[in-house]
C-alpha cells in the first residue's frame, strides 16, 4: 500500500519574486542625487528646510549612503548605494501598524502606504530595518504655513496625493506611473512591456545604474541583472524578502 | 403618575437621564446643521441635464473624457456655444444671459461639481466605462434631474460594494478591485 | 415593597447578639425570606446562621467572559476576513495574536460581566426611599423584619431582651 | 507665423486654480468646496485629466540637454528627459529636475520693474510698453561703441540674435560669461585644444570606450562641460563592455565627488597635475620601450612623486595599469587647469593622451563637432576677457550695460571688482528672470521668460558625436508679466527704427528662430528631415531640436602634439598662508541653484550637507589646530576673508582647505539669500597663460573664529559615519 | 535563635508587649468604626489653604502644560516635539510606559495582596488602586499625544464601518490599545466595587452637595447580606482575574517593543521584564504617595503606619533583585550574542553621550534600593521610603529613556543615526504628572483614601494568642 506523502506547498518561489522589481548598480551609481531630486519632483515630496534637515527630518524618499574606509591618504569612499523602501516581499513595516496604512498589495506585490488610513503612530518607520519611511513631522506642504506653496503647488503631480503632517510616505515604487502604464495596456488590449515606463528615479539617472521593471518575468532586464552574481539583497538575512537587488563590487 | 415622573427626574439619576438626552439631542442637532450645511453653491448657470439628455444629447459628447482617461471633463464654453449659436432663444433668453457674456468676455464658468471624491482618492473613468458600466450607474438618471445632484454619497463602502459585486468569483479580479493600491497612493 | 409599609429595624452592636436574635425570630415564626441583615461590615451568613444567599454574579462573570470570548473569536477571526489585507506575509487570521486578542476580549466580557451583575443583583442604582438608619455605617448590625410580624410588641421586647441598642418601626426614607 | 502665436494664446487660457486647491487639502479632510473650471476653448492636444508632453531643451547649464516636460492643464507637472537627444539620451541631472522650481519660484521678477540700484526687489512695475520704449532711447541714444552685452554661458539663439544686433550696429561683439565656465577654465582648454589638438575647439574626451581613465582634476560627474553625458559615458566605460570594467584613476588634491568613484584616488600636491602627467608619461614611454619624447624626458619620475606629496610607487604602478590597458584616456579639468601653470597642465595631460597614441581613435580624444549651422567654435569670456570689461566699464567707455543670463556679481571674483564698476555704468539693464545680485544693481529689470516659458535653440558645444541643436519651446504660458528678452530686443529696435529695424526685420523671436533654423531645412542627415521652414519648425519642437545621425568627431594629429615641449613646473601660489586653497562648484547647486529649495534640500554627495556652505578640512590637520566640525573658521587670503563652518572631510590632503561654490547670495530669492558664504570672495585676480582665473592658485590662512552658531546640516549620521559619541572617533 | 531569648524575656510583662503590638500593628489597634468613619471624614473635609495653592498651581499648569501645548502640537504637527528618525518615538512612549508601570501597583496591592491574604494591605488598598485608574488615564494621554493624527484615533477601534475595515489586530498596537482597554476599565470597576460601602458610609454622614454626590455613587447600597454577597463575590472574581490583566497589559507594552525588529528590543525577556520593571516603579511610587497621604493628611498616622513602609519596602527589595535579575537576564543575552549592530547598541547606552542615564539607571534601581531596603529600621523610616521611591521612579523612568529614545538611534542603517533631543514633550511629560497629581489630590478631597470597612474586617479578624510564653498574632479567615 502507498500513501502520498504530501509536502505542503510554501508557493515561496513565487513570494520570492514578487511582481515589480529594482536593481542599483552601485558600481554605476556616481551619487549625483538626481534620482532623489526626480523622486521629489514626481511624488510632491516636501523639502524640509535647514532646521529639520539637520536634525534628521528630511523626507527623501529615496537617498544615497556612502561610508569611508581607512584613514588619509588610503582613506577610500564606499560605493554609493541609494537606499529606498525595499518594497519587501514580508515587510516588517505591515503587520505592526494598527489601522491598516501600510500594507501589502495582492495585485502589485508593493508595499502600499495609504497615507488617508495613516493616523501616525510611527511603528512602521521603528520597525523598517531600512530607515526609509519619512514623516510628514509638519505641515510642510501648507500655504498658511509656507506661502511659497501657494506657487510651488502649480508643479504638483495630480496622481500623487499631498501628504499633510501626521502622516507616514515612503517610495511607493512610482505606483502611479505602474497604474497608468497598466490602464494604458490594458485600453490597448496588451500587456505591460517590459521598459514602456520606468519610475522617476530610474528615469533620471543619467548613469543608468536603476532598472526597474517585472522581477517575475524571466526575460525582463530587471530580472536578468537581478540574478546576476554581482546581485546582493539588503539585510537579507532577516527575511524581508526585498525586492531592490544591489549589484556590487567591480 | 406625572408626580412620580417629576421626582424621578428630579432624583440624581433622573437628572443624568436629561444631561444624555439633551446631549444626545443636542448633537444631533448639530450634526443635522452640519449636514444641511453641505448644500452646494449655485452654478454659474442652471443646466437643465434634463432638457438636454431629452433631447438625445449623448452624455459624452459634453464628458468626452470618461471614456478615455481619468476626467470626464467639463464642456468648453465654445462647445456649448457650437450648438447655442444656432438657437435663436440663446440671443434672448435671461437664462443664458451667462453664456454669452462669457462668450464674449472669453471669460471662463466656474462651476461647482457634484460628483466627488476626495483628492487621496484616484478615480479613473476609462476603466469604470470600459467595465461597461453606464454614467447613470453612478450619478443617477440625468434625464430626470434639472441641476445636477449626487445621487450617492460617494463614499469607500459604496465604491467597495459594486467592486465586490463587479468582481464576481473570480479571484484575482476580486484582489485587484479591493486593493488599496488601486486607489489610494 | 411599597414606602407605606412598616417594619422593625433592630440594631445590635455585635455579631452574637444578633445571630441569637435570628435564631428566636426563627422561633417566633419569622420566616427566614421575613428577614434581612444589614451590615457594616460584610458579615457571613455562616455567622448568623442565615440562609445562604443566592447570587448570581459567578454565572453573569462566566456569561460574560463567554460572551467576550465569542467578541474575541470575532476580532481576530471574522473581521480580517471582511476585508482581507495581507501584511508583512502573515496569515490573515494568524493564531498567535489572536490569542493574545481573546484573551483580552475574554477578560474585558468577564470583569464587564462582574461588575453588571453587581449592579443587576443589587438592583442598583436605586434611589428610592429605603429602610436604613445610618448608624449601620458605623460597624452595627440591623435585623430588618419586613414582614408584619403576627405580634410586634413581642417581638421588639425578644429583640431588646437579646441586646438590641434599638428596636423600631421604621418607614422607607430617602438615604 | 500664427500658428506658433496661437500656440501660445491657448496656454494663456489654462487655468491651475482649481486642480491646485483640490491637490493642496492633501490628505486632510477632503476639500468641502471645489471648483471647476473648464478652458473657454480647449487646447489642441489637450485631453481632461490627461497629461501632455512637450520637447525642450534644458536651461540650467550650457550643456543644452533635452527635455520632455510634462504638463497638465497649463501646468508643468514633471521634466524628464528627452531619450532621443544625443546629449542626454533621456536622461537628466538633479538641476534639471528641479527646473520646475525655478519655474514656479515665489521669486522671481513679476514685471518689468524700474529697480534704480536698489538693495531689494523695488515693485516699481512699469508696463512693457515703456520698458521697450527705455531699451529703445538706450540703443538709439547710446553711442554703439558704449553699448556693451553681457550674457550667459550657453551659446543660444539670443546671442545669435544679439551678436547679429551688435555687429549690425557697431557695438562690440556681446560677452558670454558664466561661474561653471570659469571653474572648468574652458579657455584653457580651449588654447591647449588649439597648440595640441590643431584647432581651437572643445576637445572631446571618449569616456565611453576608454578603458583606463587618469582624470586630472576633471570633475566631470560633477558639473564639467556636460555631465549627464559624461556620466552616461562613465556608465559605460564601467559596464558598458561585458568583458572588462573600465579602471579610473583620478589625481586630485580632494576627493570630489567624481573623485570618489575612482578605482583609485591620488591626492597629489595641487599644481603639480602637469608634473604627473609628464612623469606617468615618461615611465609609460619607458615600460613601453622606445623612445621618450622630449616634453617627458625632463621629469624626473622620483622628484614628481616627492614634489607631488605621492611615491614613486603609486606612479610607476599608475603606469603599469597604463600599459596594460588597452584604451588608455587622460582628461585634464577642473582645478588642474586654475592654475598659473593650468595651460601648460592641460598641454601635458593632452600630450600625454598623445603619448598613449589615443587622437582619433575610440576611447580616446577629438575635437567635439560643432553645432550645426554654426561657423566656429565661440568660447565663452575668460576672466580676463572679463578683467578688460570691467576695466571699460569703469573707465566709462560702456554706457549702456544689458545683462542676461548671467549674475557676475555673485559669480566673479568680489576682487575683481565688477560691483563696483557696474555702479559707474551710466545705465544697467538686467533681463533677469530671478532677482539676483546684478539684476538688483541695476537701473531696470526687464524679466525674461523662464526657459520653460520660452521658445529657442541650445548650440551643444560637447557632449555628443554628433552635431546637436537643442530646440526649446515654451511648455506652459508665462505665469508672470515676463516677455522674452528676444522680443523685447526686437520690438526695441523696430521702436528705434533706421538701422536697429533693419538689423532686426524680424515680426518676433519664433521669426527670427526660423530664420536662423532656414539654412538646415532639406538638410538631408539630420534627425528629420523637413522640406520647408514651417515642417521644420513644427518638427524641430515636436523632437526637441535638431541634430545630424552620424558622428562628426574630428580627429586630430598626434605628431604636433607630441613634437612640442611642454613644461608645466609646479605652479606658482599667490598668498602666503600655510594652506592651499580648493573652491570647486557644489554638484548639486552649481552656480544657479540656490533659489530652488529642493536643490537646497539635496545632500552634496561627498559631505552630505544640505542648505549650507561648508569649509573641508582633513581632521589630522584640524586636531593639531584645535578644530571640530562645526566650528566657524575664517579663511584669509590675500584678496579678502571669508567664513563658514568647517567639514572634517576625510578624504582632502592636509595641506588644502576646499570649499563649494554656490552658496552666499546675498538676493536671489528667498531660499538662496543669506545662506552660506561664497569662496569667490577670497579669490583673487591671477590667471593663467590662457587667462583664465587661476582660483585654485592660492594659499590661505586659516583663523578659528570661536564661532559656532547652527550644526550644519547633514543628512548623513556623525555617530554613524564618523563614530561620534561612540568613543571611536575618525 | 538568639532573639528569642531576648523576646522571651520581655513577654514577661504582659501588659507592655500587647501595647507594643498596638502601637505597632493597625490591625491590632482597633477603634469603634463610627471613630474610624468620623476620622476619615475629617480627613477629607480638612483643607488648608495650602492645598488650594498646590491644587491651583497644578491646575494652571494642567492647562498650560498639557491643554495648550498638547493644542500646539496638533496643529503644528509633531515637528515642535523631539522626535525624529530614527528616533520616531520619544518621550511621549517613556511616559505611556512609565505611567502604565505605575498604574501596576494599585493592581499588585490591592489584587495580589488580596489574594495571598497580606493583611497589611487593608488600609492602602484604595489609595493604591486611585493610582492605577489615574496612572492608566496618563497613559492614555502620552499614547494619543505621540500620534500624528489624533483626531482620527477612533480607527483603532473595532467599529463597525460601511467598508468593513477593522483594525489589524496583528499589531502589538492593537493588543496594546485592546488591553489598556480591558485594564483600565476593569481597574476602574475594582476601585469602584469596594468603594460602594464608603461612599454609603459618607452618604450617610454628609450633607449639601456632597450628600447628592455620595448618594448618586453609593447607588443606594445599604449593606444587606444580598449586596455583600454579590460585592463579596464580584470582588473575589476581579482579584483573580485582574491580575492576569495586569500581567498581559505590561507584556504587551514590551511586546511594542519586542516585536520590533530591531537590535536591542527583539528579545523575549522583555515580556517579564517590563511587568518586573513596572511593579518596581509602582511600589515606589504608592510608597512616595502613602508617604504623602501619611506626612500632609489629617488622621492619617493611625491608619499608615511605619510597618506598611517595612512591609512595602521589603517588597520593594524583593521586587529591586528580580528587576535586577531580569536586567542581568536581557543584558547578557543581547551581550553574548555579538550581533554586530546590538554590540554597537550596548556600546551607545554605556559609552554614548547619554551613558550617564545608564549607570544613573543602574544606581537608582539597583545599588541604592539594596543598600537601603536591607535594613529594617530603615525601610521602616516614610521619607527616607519616599526618597527611595522617588529615586527608583526616576530610575525607571531613565530606564525605559533608555530602551526607546536612546535605543531608537542605533538600528541597522548607520546612516541613519542620531540623538533624539526631547522638545515640547517634556511640557506635556510634566502636564500628565501635574495631571496625575491633580486627580489624586482631588480624589482625596472626594472619596474615603482608607476603606474603612476593611479595615474594621481586619481588626475584627486580628487578635493575639499566647503560645507558651510567646504572644503571637493571629488571623482569622472570615470568608
Amino acid at each position: 500500500m502507498t500513501t502520498e506523502l504530501k509536502i505542503p506547498e510554501y508557493k515561496l518561489a513565487e513570494e520570492e519574486s514578487g511582481k515589480w522589481g529594482m536593481v542599483v548598480d552601485t558600481d554605476l551609481c556616481t551619487g549625483c542625487q538626481a534620482c532623489v531630486a526626480a523622486c521629489a519632483m514626481e511624488n510632491n515630496i516636501p523639502y524640509v528646510g535647514e532646521e529639520d534637515a539637520a536634525y534628521g527630518r528630511s523626507m527623501h524618499w529615496i537617498r544615497t549612503e556612502r561610508f569611508w574606509e581607512g584613514e588619509y591618504p588610503e582613506v577610500r569612499m564606499t560605493d554609493y548605494q541609494p537606499m529606498l523602501c525595499q518594497q519587501c516581499g514580508h515587510a516588517p513595516c505591515e503587520p505592526v501598524c494598527p489601522a491598516f496604512a501600510t500594507v501589502h498589495s495582492q495585485s502589485e506585490k508593493l508595499n502600499l502606504q495609504v497615507y488617508n488610513r495613516c493616523v501616525g503612530t510611527r511603528y512602521c518607520a521603528n520597525n523598517c530595518p531600512y530607515q526609509v519611511r519619512s514623516f510628514n513631522w509638519r505641515d510642510y506642504q501648507d500655504p498658511r504655513l509656507r506661502p511659497e506653496i501657494t506657487i510651488l503647488a502649480n508643479q504638483f503631480n495630480p496622481d500623487v496625493t499631498v501628504r499633510r503632517r501626521g502622516v507616514m510616505e515612503k517610495c511607493t515604487f512610482c505606483i502611479q506611473r505602474i497604474h497608468k502604464a497598466q490602464d494604458l495596456a490594458k485600453s490597448e488590449g496588451r500587456e505591460v512591456e517590459d521598459g514602456e515606463f520606468t519610475t522617476a528615479c530610474a528615469q533620471a539617472c543619467p548613469a543608468n545604474a536603476i532598472t526597474f521593471g517585472r522581477i517575475d518575468h524571466p526575460e525582463t532586464l530587471v530580472s536578468q541583472l537581478a540574478h546576476s552574481s554581482r546581485g546582493v539583497h539588503h539585510l537579507e538575512e532577516l527575511g524581508t524578502l526585498p525586492r531592490v537587488t544591489y549589484l556590487k563590487g567591480g | 403618575m406625572v408626580r412620580r415622573l417629576f421626582e424621578w427626574v428630579m432624583s440624581p439619576m433622573g437628572w443624568i437621564a436629561v444631561v444624555i438626552v439633551a446631549l444626545s439631542v443636542f448633537s444631533l442637532a448639530a450634526f443635522g446643521i452640519y449636514r444641511s450645511q453641505q448644500a452646494l453653491k449655485p452654478q454659474p448657470i442652471q443646466f437643465p441635464h434634463n432638457l438636454h439628455v431629452g433631447l438625445g444629447v449623448q452624455c459624452l459628447y459634453c464628458h468626452p473624457g470618461a471614456a478615455r482617461g481619468p476626467s470626464s471633463g467639463l464642456p468648453t464654453i465654445n462647445k456649448c456655444w457650437g450648438c447655442h449659436q444656432q438657437i435663436a432663444k440663446t440671443q434672448t433668453s435671461d437664462k443664458l444671459k451667462p453664456l454669452r457674456d462669457a462668450m464674449a468676455s472669453g471669460a471662463n464658468f466656474v462651476w461647482v461639481p457634484v460628483a466627488k471624491v476626495p483628492d487621496f482618492v484616484h478615480f479613473n473613468h476609462r476603466p469604470h466605462i470600459a467595465a461597461g458600466l453606464n454614467c447613470e450607474n453612478c450619478h443617477g438618471d440625468m434625464s430626470q434631474v434639472e441641476i445636477a445632484e449626487n445621487p450617492q454619497v460617494m463614499n469607500m463602502g459604496w465604491c467597495l460594494s459594486c467592486h465586490k459585486e463587479r468582481a464576481g468569483g473570480d479571484e484575482e479580479k476580486f484582489i485587484k478591485l479591493t486593493d488599496c493600491g488601486t486607489c489610494h497612493y | 415593597m411599597t414606602a407605606e409599609e412598616k417594619s422593625i429595624l433592630a440594631v445590635f452592636a455585635d455579631i452574637d447578639p444578633a445571630a441569637d436574635a435570628i435564631e428566636q425570630l426563627r422561633l417566633l415564626g419569622v420566616h427566614d425570606d421575613c428577614m434581612n441583615v444589614i451590615s457594616g461590615i460584610p458579615v457571613t451568613e455562616a455567622m448568623l446562621g442565615r440562609p445562604s444567599q443566592w447570587t448570581n454574579v459567578p454565572r453573569l462573570a462566566l456569561g460574560g467572559a463567554i460572551a467576550g470570548f465569542l467578541v474575541g473569536v470575532f476580532l481576530s477571526f471574522i473581521t480580517p476576513d471582511m476585508y482581507t489585507i495581507l501584511v508583512g506575509g502573515q496569515p490573515f487570521t494568524p493564531v498567535p495574536p489572536a490569542v493574545i486578542v481573546v484573551f483580552e476580549m475574554t477578560m474585558l466580557g468577564m470583569l464587564l460581566s462582574t461588575f453588571l451583575g453587581v449592579f443587576l443583583d443589587s438592583y442598583f442604582p436605586s434611589y428610592r426611599p429605603m429602610k436604613y438608619i445610618p448608624e449601620i455605617s458605623d460597624g452595627k448590625i440591623a435585623i430588618l423584619i419586613e414582614c408584619p410580624p403576627p405580634d410586634e410588641q413581642k417581638v421588639t421586647d425578644l429583640l431588646k431582651k437579646l441586646g438590641a441598642e434599638s428596636v423600631q418601626l421604621t418607614e422607607a426614607q430617602h438615604l | 507665423m500664427s500658428k506658433q502665436i496661437s500656440r501660445r494664446d491657448f496656454l494663456k487660457l489654462a487655468t491651475a486654480g482649481a486642480a491646485t486647491t483640490a491637490v493642496l487639502t492633501g490628505c486632510g479632510p477632503a476639500s468641502r468646496y471645489v471648483e471647476r473650471e473648464p478652458y473657454q476653448r480647449m487646447p489642441e492636444y489637450t485631453y481632461n485629466g490627461l497629461s501632455t508632453y512637450y520637447a525642450t531643451a534644458c536651461r540650467e547649464c550650457a550643456a543644452g540637454c533635452g527635455l520632455v516636460v510634462r504638463t497638465m492643464q497649463g501646468r508643468a507637472i514633471k521634466v524628464e528627459g528627452n531619450a532621443n537627444n544625443p546629449v542626454n539620451l533621456g536622461k537628466t541631472c538633479a538641476r534639471g529636475q528641479a527646473t520646475l522650481q525655478g519655474l514656479y519660484n515665489p521669486d522671481r521678477v513679476e514685471n518689468p520693474t524700474r529697480q534704480n540700484r536698489g538693495a531689494a526687489l523695488s515693485g516699481d512695475a512699469l508696463e512693457w510698453d515703456a520698458a521697450i520704449q527705455i531699451i529703445s532711447d538706450a540703443l538709439k541714444n547710446t553711442d554703439p561703441a558704449g553699448i556693451a552685452f553681457l550674457m550667459g554661458m550657453a551659446p543660444d539663439h539670443l546671442f545669435d540674435l544679439v551678436s547679429d544686433l551688435a555687429k549690425a550696429i557697431g557695438a562690440p561683439a556681446p560677452l558670454r560669461f558664466g561661474a561653471l565656465g570659469m571653474f572648468e577654465a574652458r579657455a584653457t582648454l580651449g588654447r591647449a585644444a588649439e597648440t595640441m589638438l590643431g584647432r581651437s575647439a572643445m576637445p572631446f574626451f571618449d569616456l565611453a570606450n576608454a578603458d583606463m581613465v587618469l582624470s586630472f582634476g576633471a570633475n566631470f560627474l560633477e558639473t564639467w562641460l556636460s555631465p549627464v553625458a559624461f556620466t552616461r559615458d562613465f556608465s559605460k566605460m564601467r559596464r558598458g563592455n561585458p568583458k572588462r570594467r573600465g579602471y579610473f584613476i583620478q589625481f586630485e588634491a580632494r576627493m570630489s565627488q567624481t573623485a570618489s568613484k575612482a578605482d583609485e584616488w591620488i591626492p597629489i600636491r595641487p599644481g603639480t597635475e602637469g608634473l604627473v602627467a609628464l612623469a606617468i608619461g615618461r615611465l609609460v614611454a619607458e615600460l613601453k620601450g622606445g623612445s621618450v619624447p622630449a616634453s617627458f624626458s625632463s621629469v624626473d619620475p622620483l622628484e614628481v612623486a616627492s614634489t607631488a606629496g605621492i611615491k614613486l610607487e603609486t606612479l610607476e604602478h599608475v603606469a603599469q595599469l597604463v600599459v596594460g590597458s588597452q584604451a588608455p584616456l587622460a582628461i585634464p579639468g577642473g582645478a588642474a587647469l586654475g592654475q598659473s601653470n593650468g595651460l601648460a597642465t592641460a598641454e601635458s595631460v593632452l600630450a600625454l593622451n598623445a603619448l598613449f597614441g589615443n587622437f582619433g581613435i575610440p576611447g580616446g580624444v577629438f575635437l567635439s563637432p560643432l553645432s550645426p549651422n554654426q561657423d566656429a567654435y565661440h568660447r565663452p569670456a575668460s576672466a580676463r576677457e572679463m578683467t578688460d570689461f570691467i576695466a571699460k566699464m569703469e573707465d566709462g567707455t560702456i554706457k549702456v550695460l544689458f545683462v542676461h543670463g548671467v549674475n557676475p556679481v555673485f559669480e566673479l571674483p568680489a576682487s575683481l571688482g565688477f560691483a563696483e564698476a557696474l555702479a559707474t555704468v551710466p545705465q544697467v539693464i538686467s533681463f533677469a528672470t530671478f532677482p539676483d545680485e546684478t539684476a538688483l544693481a541695476s537701473d531696470y529689470i526687464f524679466p525674461d521668460h523662464h526657459g520653460l516659458e520660452s521658445w529657442g535653440y541650445q548650440r551643444v558645444v560637447t557632449g555628443s558625436s554628433q552635431p546637436v541643436l537643442s530646440g526649446a519651446q515654451p511648455v506652459v504660458s508665462p505665469y508672470f508679466n515676463t516677455r522674452a528678452t528676444a522680443d523685447a530686443l526686437i520690438a526695441a529696435a523696430q521702436l528705434a527704427g533706421g538701422k536697429f529695424a533693419e538689423a532686426m526685420p524680424f515680426a518676433d523671436e519664433v521669426a527670427f528662430l526660423q530664420g536662423k533654423l532656414a539654412a538646415l531645412v532639406g538638410e538631408p542627415d539630420g534627425s528629420f528631415f523637413a522640406p520647408e521652414i514651417n515642417t521644420f519648425t513644427a518638427y524641430f519642437q515636436q523632437h526637441g531640436g535638431w541634430w545630424m545621425t552620424a558622428p562628426a568627431l574630428s580627429s586630430p594629429s598626434a605628431s604636433n602634439a607630441l613634437a612640442r615641449t611642454v613644461s608645466p613646473g609646479v605652479a606658482e601660489f599667490a598668498g602666503n598662508g600655510e594652506f592651499f586653497f580648493l573652491p570647486f562648484v557644489s554638484p548639486t547647486l552649481a552656480d544657479a541653484g540656490a533659489n530652488k529649495p529642493w536643490l537646497q534640500e539635496l545632500p552634496d554627495p561627498t559631505t552630505t550637507v544640505m542648505w549650507n556652505t561648508w569649509i573641508e578640512m582633513n581632521p589630522q590637520t584640524a586636531q593639531v589646530m584645535g578644530i571640530d566640525n562645526d566650528d566657524v573658521v575664517e579663511i584669509v587670503s590675500e584678496a579678502g576673508r571669508v567664513e563658514a563652518p568647517v567639514y572634517l572631510y576625510p578624504a582632502i590632503r592636509p595641506d588644502v582647505i576646499a570649499m563649494p561654490f554656490g552658496q552666499g547670495h546675498t538676493a536671489y530669492g528667498r531660499f538662496a539669500a543669506g545662506r552660506g558664504t561664497n569662496p569667490a570672495d577670497v579669490l583673487g585676480v591671477r590667471f593663467n597663460e590662457a587667462g583664465d582665473l587661476a582660483f585654485a592658485g592660492m594659499k590661505v590662512e586659516v583663523r578659528k573664529t570661536g564661532k559656532k552658531p547652527q550644526v550644519l546640516s547633514r543628512l548623513e549620521s556623525r555617530i554613524g559615519v564618523y563614530g561620534e559619541g561612540m568613543g571611536e572617533e575618525h | 535563635m538568639a532573639d528569642n531569648q531576648n523576646r522571651n524575656g520581655v513577654a514577661h510583662d504582659n501588659g507592655s508587649h500587647e501595647e507594643h503590638f498596638r502601637e505597632k500593628h493597625l490591625m491590632l489597634d482597633p477603634m469603634p468604626r463610627g471613630k474610624m468613619n468620623e476620622m476619615v471624614m475629617d480627613a477629607m473635609h480638612t483643607t488648608s489653604w495650602k492645598f488650594w495653592l498646590v491644587f491651583g498651581m497644578l491646575a494652571a499648569l494642567v492647562a498650560y502644560a498639557l491643554f495648550y501645548k498638547w493644542g500646539v502640537m496638533i496643529l503644528e504637527g509633531l515637528g515642535v516635539a523631539g522626535v525624529n528618525r530614527p528616533a520616531y518615538w520619544g518621550i511621549f512612549l517613556v511616559n505611556t510606559v512609565f505611567w502604565i508601570g505605575i498604574s501596576h501597583a494599585g493592581t499588585f496591592i490591592s489584587a495580589i495582596l488580596r489574594v495571598f491574604k497580606a493583611e497589611y494591605r487593608r488600609p492602602f488598598t484604595r489609595a493604591a488602586e486611585l493610582m492605577t485608574t489615574f496612572g492608566l488615564i496618563q497613559a492614555g494621554f502620552s499614547i494619543f499625544m505621540h500620534m500624528g493624527r489624533v483626531w482620527l484615533s477612533y480607527w483603532l477601534m473595532p467599529i463597525p464601518n460601511q467598508r468593513e475595515l477593522w483594525p489589524n489586530f496583528h499589531s502589538p498596537l492593537s493588543w496594546d490599545l485592546l488591553a489598556i482597554t480591558t485594564y483600565l476599565l476593569g481597574s476602574t470597576m475594582y476601585l469602584f466595587l469596594p468603594l460602594i460601602p464608603d461612599l454609603a458610609m459618607a452618604r450617610d454622614r454628609s450633607d449639601g452637595w456632597r450628600k447628592t454626590f455620595y448618594k448618586v455613587l453609593a447607588l443606594g447600597f445599604r449593606g444587606t447580606e444580598g449586596e455583600w454577597v454579590h460585592l463579596r463575590n464580584a470582588m473575589n472574581i476581579f482579584a483573580f482575574a485582574i491580575i492576569p490583566v495586569m500581567f498581559s497589559v505590561h507584556t504587551i507594552v514590551s511586546w511594542d517593543f519586542a516585536m520590533a525588529t530591531r537590535p536591542g528590543w527583539s528579545s523575549t525577556v522583555f515580556g517579564p521584564y517590563f511587568v518586573i520593571g513596572a511593579l518596581h516603579s509602582g511600589m515606589g511610587a504608592v510608597v512616595m504617595v502613602l508617604a504623602v497621604v501619611r506626612g500632609t493628611m489629617k488622621n492619617m498616622k493611625y491608619f499608615i503606619r511605619p510597618e506598611h513602609f517595612e512591609a512595602i519596602g521589603k517588597l520593594m527589595l524583593i521586587i529591586s533583585m528580580s528587576w535586577g535579575y531580569f536586567f542581568f537576564n536581557d543584558y547578557l543575552v543581547q551581550w553574548y550574542g555579538g550581533d554586530k549592530w546590538t554590540k554597537q547598541l550596548l556600546h551607545w547606552h554605556e559609552a554614548g553621550p547619554m551613558g550617564w542615564m545608564w549607570f544613573a539607571m543602574l544606581l537608582f534601581n539597583v545599588v541604592i534600593p539594596w543598600g537601603v531596603l536591607w535594613n529594617r529600621k530603615w525601610r521602616s523610616m516614610p521619607w527616607l521610603l519616599f526618597t527611595v521611591g522617588l529615586l527608583i521612579n526616576v530610575g525607571m523612568w531613565f530606564e525605559r529613556y533608555i530602551i526607546i529614545p536612546i535605543s531608537l538611534t542605533i538600528n541597522r542603517m548607520p546612516f541613519t543615526w542620531r540623538l533624539y533631543e526631547p522638545g515640547i514633550e517634556v511640557w506635556l511629560g510634566i502636564g500628565t504628572l501635574a495631571f496625575f497629581i491633580l486627580l489624586y489630590m482631588a480624589a482625596s478631597k472626594l472619596i474615603p483614601l482608607i476603606p474603612v470597612w476593611e479595615v474594621q474586617e481586619g481588626q475584627m479578624a486580628h487578635s493575639l494568642k499566647k503560645f507558651g510564653r510567646e504572644t503571637v498574632v493571629t488571623v482569622s479567615e472570615l470568608e
